[in-house]
């Protein structure tokens, strides 16, 4: 039993979750002890509606092999409407990086209420396994933060 | 002289490449730009003009300065290296040839730029003289003999299938002597070579914008050029983009950047800047040209006035046409020349 | 494999009803005109596929007895429709007789005036594809 | 550059047992800007906030960051213990190492690992951290409550009592809403009108009660503290303040033939009318498509009867503009349309009503004179059926998918006294389930059973069959004894689901409230603020929200009506500084975040500006600070980045990522 | 030299003989902006100046009457006008401006978002029949032009005849057509206040046929193909600076809000992102006008960024066409509780 720790691929995964529902849910698999990777770092922002496209990017170009948006369900969101523009957004910008060809499972959208502690806890397994499987983004990553 | 059939030209470029770094003009994505050579890039000697000039291969649009790199809460820097291997860059023209002459005069006087001058030390330039010379050109007005660019190490012309070589320098030997086996001597090379130069000469005549006149335009001419109301006009359609300046052999501006690669450290790097651009020159005061008027003036002046005030009368424009050519709302050193001549000549 | 589980996950799929949803309100029973005729009742059916006993559902009389006239479909207010789930069991011990049912084409011949209506456009439905 | 102080709890051993506290402090202080790092078994506790309290004095910190459990926890404590050590607390930030953490992972290698980075995102982000002030806005003392049912009248009523003044906007032309229509109320069978109407003469007499009927809400602007409220005053034509409300005009109104709204179209009334003989203000309108003077010139016998002189037919609508600190919804319920319902065959057959029709029908006001009878022939139905759900808890697009709450109730009263006051009568109730969860409910319905001999079938209702006789044939099973049921009834009553008044959508637009997919209004949270919307300054009351019986909605009235006094017992609000800001030198002034604004907190103006030394006038975005809820919609549609979030800025969030990402 | 001069004299002089009766649209506008310049209508009026080659019209303003001379509008005035409509609106007076059918929609885009003043611009609609790509021109290995026939409006050639110093030269207009006049969006002018000038239908190919073909791409492919069209990019911001939909006062590639200042690619990630980012701000905005195509120096397809977006609305959220109507909403600042969600982009495949 000497598996090579090292050698494994561990994946960099940025969540952005918006602090009314995704955040909560977050807080609630923890409470669970619903456990998932701790590959997956959580950023919280007040709405799905804040993350801007750039962040995204920014992510991949900063080494991230996954990025994962979550908000609350459309027609929950706390601000009305802000996941409604946000999934526009994402929409959009997921099929622009497919359409550059970059693999589409390295980002998601997922809407996680605050009650939905296991439904965090499976995505974050679902997205880790599938970012695992893609292995290391090497074409957004830009290369001066790798040999730096 | 020598020569060689422009179909063993592979062969001279591999035997040139296996020695050191060979820069020649490259088509890619429908494009010629010089770009290094290997077995699959696609050779484009056929191009006139490719579309950024060769001046890359001296002063690159962007490359990195020193790193500081962190160390908890201590802070390394290393220096990045200096060129410091030999290299070749073939097929540049007369006119980019004398674009390199402009760009010495700024960064190989005190102080002296370093990673400028390993890059001139290190680099033989292999020039091809003009076999069709396009309405955009207008080298001559320059000094240019675009038949014939006798200020490289190498000059070389293209005749019915063939290129003849000359060595003009003690560089040029030196690599003529690593790529000997290929060329063959010719002593007939001369005449055919000078009948070629008198046809593009003639050809050079024909063309509308060799003939410009720079009258009016020298050194002293500062704060007549500068407070001409004619400014107010020409710039209107520039977009303020740095076509220009980024396809121009002599442009030499350049800003120093920072790039914060997240926690492990921070690399600064000089690119290419543009005066034409609104944060060209920004200071934390502000900026010294305001408007697109004055950066627009800056550009031209600086072709036409300043440089020449400061290099014995030489202008920073070599007559290359890329500017003429690539200007998205169609404006260039050649109209805006045109427009003083008009204006003088109506005075 | 034949097992009750698949057969009932297979009704769930050539139905595309989820069983589940039913509240139990028994309105397909009420609506049913051949619930007299019936031993395992429409509203029974959902519960005999939630609780995979597809054995004696295709056993049953009733399997047989639905003409097919899904009021159930159209009523009910869950979006269970029984009907379909009837439908669907026929279809079960139809594809596990293997080869010996009948082609659609040979449906037209074996007609006779005596055929219940509900039955022909029961029939149609289902060879529609 | 900040100073910046880190704290790590340990919570216990919550923390500890997995995240290697002692060496998240030795990483923090490798960290660039961090001068002071220490841990603590519970840095919530009074002696964890000393502990803060003393640094922050000692190392001159500028900056906060706590590894903790989440700031939906703490983060309000730690930002409290912060500024009473005289830091601004919003420079205060917290790495969510519990719940995110050290609660999920089990290896105290990766736990550990992750929690530095968790940490170390919370220190890029508090570099950049500025001082933030909340704002203030002034609270305009007047309520404004919309819709005059029990809910409203409620509403205003507690708030007017607690010294505030309150305008009611009822549409109709009197209060009183559902509620009057009904005629007696489960579960002790008061007379609906004997505890309604002196409800409705005390919010008619109230002093500090100003109540708009026949109005409607035209446009709200503002925002909690200070809307500005449009109420259209339709024209009535009739001089509220001459009319006695002798009724003489009524009588004497040529025009009869519209039916009357307030029976549910069972009777008609005249073109002036009252909706009820109780209404308050006790004024008639004129129904101008119905009365012959609007329609043909030609008429004026109410003019000419009326003693008072109040007649005016020139009266338009007019526009009345109020300012209000707090706004209570309280637009009500109607039943859901049944023609979808075909099988119940309510559109075929008179003697099929809905529950609410049989109120009208019960009640001795009502187009019987409270007498029970066939609407087809008069005659007394012998034989009652009760569907209930009908369009209630539906999975398809025919109804609704929620229960409706009351009618297992109101069934049970229907059928109680029915079988009270008609012995004669039988009265069969098909239900799916009967809910009585409440108080003396399930009682109650046992008494239908066991004291009145209601007959209640378990099964739905499959079909309802007019037959050549007149009568009814009901088809429906019996579940729990396996048959099928064909009964022919009298008289079919059709427990039909209630959905929100239709005009709340309207309104929740127009006070940017939100409202969920069956048009009820979304409250704050479902369990801890369910009367509040979560638009500040909004408040729920009644069957808006979801449905509700009259005790509930009475109750959720006061506890609005509390809420709304909370707020206007303050003489300021403190505003949430993490708003967007517009930079003005960047904005294009494109109008596109407005767009994107659910509030409305973003308007622009014509500025002069100075971009480095070039003056011009331009249109700039400018948000109102009360009104920005800081969601950040804004800042991703700019294209500049102009428009900006405090406390979640381009740059902070930015230096999250790249300190997860290193 | 002489005889140069001669020689181009008389071949100047016999192609405007050759085009005289066909330039009547060009001398209508030149006429009608003269007359509104004199009534006091206009106070300077926006058009495109003759080149000092046949191929190069510029921008330019018109304010006198002798200005006119150099007036041109021919198959090279390609250049959008719109975006020149923002500076010009901050300028006293109305300004004339000439738009052709395509340049309308950018200016009612640009209305919509108030960086362009109606009031302040006179409109004169003229009339288009394809505009030119000298690049095209030139790669068909057509060099050392001296004059070009066959450009004009009116001129029912379907062919271009140049002459140069090689020898002349002709080709078919439309193979000389820009790419985005193949896809024309239609001749008709969203606003103006008059117009002078028939048009030409030019569209005959599918504007998402070069979007399918990428989408069908492995994403290898996908991958190395925009990675050499990209890597091209010299970041000389020609694109965005003739976009009229990137009219921002300070783009964020040239402040310092996200740190993406950045003037020249370092690594090959910054270009997709300088790209992909573009595309993205001008998403639900962006006219499909082609400039950013047209003045790329180094030729890159940037419209197939704008196209894919402009797919994807049409295809996700409904049909729109930036710039046809006034509506405030575009599609990324609207919302249908339906939408489709973000997954569909693996869905689909």
């Amino acid at each position: 039993m000497s598996i090579e720790k090292n050698e494994e691929f561990r994946p960099k995964i940025v969540a952005f979750c918006c602090n009314w529902c995704s955040y909560a849910g977050a807080d609630l698999a923890g409470s669970s002890r619903m456990s998932y990777s701790a590959d997956v770092k959580i950023i919280r922002v007040p709405c799905s509606c804040r993350v801007n496209p750039m962040f995204i990017l920014r992510a991949f170009e900063r080494g991230a092999d996954g990025v994962i948006m979550c908000g609350c369900h459309p027609g929950d969101c706390h601000y009305t409407s802000g996941n409604f523009y946000a999934r526009r957004r994402m929409t959009l910008l997921f099929s622009m990086l497919d359409y550059i060809g970059v693999e589409s499972g390295r980002t998601r959208v997922e809407w996680v209420s605050a009650a939905e502690g296991a439904k965090f806890s499976q995505t974050m397994h679902e997205f880790v396994d599938k970012i695992t499987s893609l292995g290391k983004n090497v074409r957004l990553e830009d290369l001066r933060c790798r040999n730096l | 002289m020598y020569k060689i059939a422009k179909e063993n030209l592979t062969a001279l470029f591999q035997k040139i490449a296996s020695e050191q770094e060979l820069y020649l003009p490259v088509k890619t994505a429908g494009q010629t730009n010089f770009g290094v050579w290997t077995e699959d890039a696609q050779v484009d000697l056929d191009t006139l003009k490719t579309v950024k000039s060769p001046k890359d291969a001296f002063f690159p649009q962007s490359e990195t300065l020193y790193t500081c790199i962190r160390d908890g809460k201590k802070l390394k820097i290393e220096p990045e290296a200096l060129k410091d291997q030999n290299f070749v860059v073939f097929g540049m023209r007369g006119c980019d040839v004398k674009g390199v002459e402009v760009l010495d005069r700024v960064f190989l006087v005190d102080p002296l730029d370093t990673f400028y001058a390993a890059r001139r030390d290190h680099g033989t330039i292999v020039a091809l003289a003009c076999h069709e010379p396009e309405e955009t050109c207008f080298c001559k007005v320059f000094g240019v003999d675009a038949a014939d660019p006798s200020a490289a190490d190498v000059a070389t012309w293209i005749i019915d299938g063939t290129l003849y070589w000359k060595a003009l320098t003690e560089k040029g030997e030196a690599l003529t002597e690593t790529v000997k086996d290929l060329l063959e001597e010719d002593n007939s090379a001369d005449e055919i070579v000078e009948k070629e130069k008198a046809s593009v000469r003639d050809i050079v005549e024909k063309l509308p914008y060799m003939h410009l006149s720079l009258e009016g335009w020298n050194g002293d001419v500062l704060m007549e050029k500068f407070e001409d109301p004619l400014w107010d006009e020409l710039y209107k359609p520039c977009l303020a983009c740095g076509t220009c300046t980024f396809v121009c052999p002599t442009c030499q501006c350049y800003d120093i950047k920072d790039y914060d690669a997240g926690r492990n450290g921070v690399q600064r790097y000089r690119c290419w800047d543009s005066c034409m651009y609104s944060d060209f020159t920004m200071m934390a005061h502000g900026n010294n040209r305001k408007s697109q008027k004055e950066r627009f003036r800056q550009r031209f002046m600086h072709k036409l006035v300043y440089y020449p005030a400061n290099n014995e009368g030489m202008y920073s424009c070599v007559g290359c046409g890329r500017c003429v050519e690539k200007c998205p709302a169609s404006l260039n050193i050649v109209k805006v020349i045109k427009a003083f001549q008009k204006q003088g000549g109506e005075q | 494999m034949k097992t009750e589980k698949n057969r009932a996950e297979l009704i769930k799929e050539i139905s595309g009803v989820n069983p589940l949803k039913c509240m139990k309100c028994g309105k397909c029973s009420a609506s049913c005109p051949s619930y007299n005729e019936m031993d395992i009742k429409p509203h029974q059916f959902v519960s005999y596929v939630i609780n995979e006993d597809i054995e004696s559902l295709v056993n049953s009389k009733s399997l047989w007895k639905c003409l097919s006239c899904f009021a159930c479909v159209e009523r009910c207010p869950r979006d269970v429709k029984p009907g379909k789930l009837i439908d669907a069991a026929r279809q079960i011990v139809v594809r596990e007789r293997d080869n010996t049912y009948l082609s659609p084409d040979e449906v037209p011949e074996l007609l006779d005036p005596e055929t219940p209506q509900q039955l022909l456009v029961s029939a149609f439905r289902r060879y529609r594809r | 550059m900040q100073r910046i102080g880190v704290f790590v709890c340990h919570c216990g051993t919550n923390i500890a047992a997995t995240v290697d506290v002692k060496k998240v402090v030795e990483m923090a202080q490798h960290e660039p800007g961090v001068v002071h790092a220490e841990d603590y078994a519970y840095m919530c506790s009074e002696a964890g906030q000393e502990l803060i309290h003393k640094a922050i004095k000692e190392k001159k910190l500028t900056g906060l960051v706590v590894c903790s459990c989440s700031p939906r926890m703490h983060e309000t404590t730690f930002r409290n213990a912060a500024e009473k050590a005289g830091l601004n607390p919003y420079m205060v930030e917290i790495a969510n190492i519990r719940e995110h953490c050290s609660w999920i992972h089990k290896d105290i290698g990766e736990a550990t690992e992750k929690a530095v980075i968790l940490m170390r995102a919370a220190i890029a982000k508090v570099n950049l951290d500025a001082p933030l002030k909340p704002g203030e806005s002034k609270v305009t003392k007047r309520a404004l409550v919309i819709g005059g049912g029990i809910a409203g009248i409620q509403t205003a009523l507690d708030i007017a009592e607690a010294g505030y003044p309150v305008d009611i906007v009822e549409k109709t032309p009197s209060i009183g809403g559902r509620m009057s229509q009904l005629d007696k109320t489960f579960p002790t069978l008061d007379c609906s009108s004997c505890i309604l109407t002196p409800k409705m003469g005390e919010v008619n007499a109230h002093p500090l009660i100003n109540i708009y009927t026949y109005s409607e809400v035209e446009s709200v602007a503002g925002f909690v503290g200070d809307f500005t409220v449009e109420i259209r005053k339709k024209a009535r034509s009739v001089d509220m303040d001459k009319c006695t409300g002798c009724g003489l005009c009524q009588e004497k109104c040529p025009s009869k033939k519209s039916l009357s709204e307030f029976n549910r179209g069972l009777s008609t009334r005249s073109a002036i009318y009252t909706p009820f003989a109780q209404a308050v203000p006790n004024v008639p309108v004129i129904d101008r498509e119905a009365c012959i003077k609007f329609k043909t010139g030609k008429c004026g016998i109410c003019s000419k009867v009326c003693q008072a002189g109040a007649i005016d037919y020139d009266q338009t609508d007019e526009i009345v503009t109020e300012k209000y600190g707090a706004i209570v919804v309280a637009t009500g319920f109607d039943m859901i349309k049944l023609d979808k319902y075909d099988e119940y065959a309510y559109s075929q057959s008179k003697d099929v009503i809905t529950s609410l029709e049989l109120e009208r029908i019960m009640n001795a006001a009502g187009p019987t004179g409270g007498h029970l009878e066939r609407l087809s022939d008069g005659k007394d139905p012998k034989e009652i059926v009760f569907i209930q759900c009908v369009g209630s808890r539906c999975a398809d697009d025919r109804g609704k998918s929620y229960c409706s709450k009351i009618c297992c109730m109101y069934t049970a009263k229907h059928a109680m006294l029915i079988r009270d006051k008609y012995p004669d009568t039988n009265v069969t109730v098909f239900y799916i389930d009967v809910r009585t969860p409440g108080k003396n409910f399930d009682e109650f319905y046992r008494r239908a059973v066991e004291d009145y001999g209601v007959n209640y079938i378990k099964g739905q209702v499959g079909k309802v069959i007019p037959q050549p006789n007149g009568k009814l044939l009901v088809q429906g099973a019996d579940l729990l004894d396996s048959k099928q049921i064909l009964k022919e009834a009298d008289m079919v009553v059709l427990a039909a689901a209630i959905e929100p008044n239709p005009d709340v959508r309207k309104i929740a637009t127009m006070l940017t409230a939100s409202i969920d997919t069956n048009n009820f209004l979304t409250e704050a949270h479902a369990k801890l603020r369910p009367v509040e919307s979560p638009t500040a300054g909004i408040f729920l009351s009644g069957v808006c929200q979801g449905p509700k019986d009259i005790p509930e909605t009475v109750s959720q009235a006061g506890a609005a009506a509390v809420k709304a006094i909370g707020l206007l017992a303050k003489d300021k609000l403190l505003t949430n500084p993490c708003t967007a800001h517009s930079d003005e030198l960047m904005c294009n002034g494109c109008s596109q975040c407005a767009n994107v604004c659910p509030y409305g907190a973003i308007t622009y103006e014509d500025r002069e500006v100075n971009d480095h030394g070039i003056r011009e006038r331009r249109r700039i975005a400018v948000v109102n600070d009360a009104l920005c809820q800081g969601c950040g919609a804004c800042t991703v549609t700019c294209p500049s980045g102009a428009m900006d979030l405090q406390g979640f800025s381009n740059r902070q969030i930015l230096a999250e990522v790249d300190a997860i990402c290193r | 030299m002489q005889e140069f001069v001669k020689a181009t004299s008389q071949a100047g002089a016999s192609s405007h003989l050759a085009t005289a009766g066909q330039r009547e649209s060009q001398t209508r506008v030149i006429n009608r902006a003269k007359e509104l310049l004199a009534d006091g209508t206009v106070a300077r009026v926006l058009g495109w100046k003759a080149g000092d080659l046949p191929y190069n019209p510029e921008p330019a303003y018109f304010e006198k009457e002798e200005d006119f001379a150099d007036f041109v509008y021919n198959g090279f005035c390609g250049a959008n006008l719109s975006k020149y409509m923002i500076e010009a609106s901050k300028l006293e007076g109305k300004t004339l401006v000439c738009l052709k059918p395509c340049d309308t929609y950018s200016f009612q885009e640009l209305m919509k978002e108030h960086r362009v003043d109606r009031d302040k611009a006179y409109i004169i609609g003229v009339g288009c029949k394809g505009k030119l790509d000298i690049e095209k021109i030139k790669a068909m290995g057509i060099k050392g032009i001296q004059s070009i026939s066959g450009a004009e409006l009116e001129d029912e050639a379907e062919t271009l005849t140049i002459q140069t110093i090689y020898g002349e030269k002709t080709c078919a207009y439309k193979d000389a057509m820009l790419e985005r006049c193949h896809v024309c969006k239609g001749k008709d002018h969203m606003i103006f206040d008059e117009i002078i000038g028939e048009s030409k239908e030019t569209k005959d190919a599918d504007r998402f046929t070069e979007v399918e073909k990428i989408e069908a791409m492995s994403p290898e492919e996908k991958f190395a193909f925009f990675q050499k069209e990209l890597s091209k990019c010299i970041r000389c911001n020609a694109c965005r600076n003739v976009c009229p939909a990137c009219s921002c006062r300070k783009c964020v590639f040239d402040s310092n809000k996200f740190d993406s200042a950045q003037k020249a690619n370092v690594d090959s990630f910054e270009e997709k992102m300088f790209h992909i980012i573009r595309a993205f701000h001008v998403a639900g905005r962006c006219t499909d006008c082609g400039e950013c195509s047209r003045v790329c120096p180094q030729g890159i397809p940037l419209h197939l960024f704008n196209r894919k977006f402009i797919k994807d609305i049409d295809e996700l959220y409904g049909e729109y066409q930036a710039g046809a109507d006034l509506e405030p909403r575009t599609p990324l600042t609207d919302y249908r509780f339906e939408d489709a969600e973000p997954g569909i982009v693996a869905e689909r495949g």
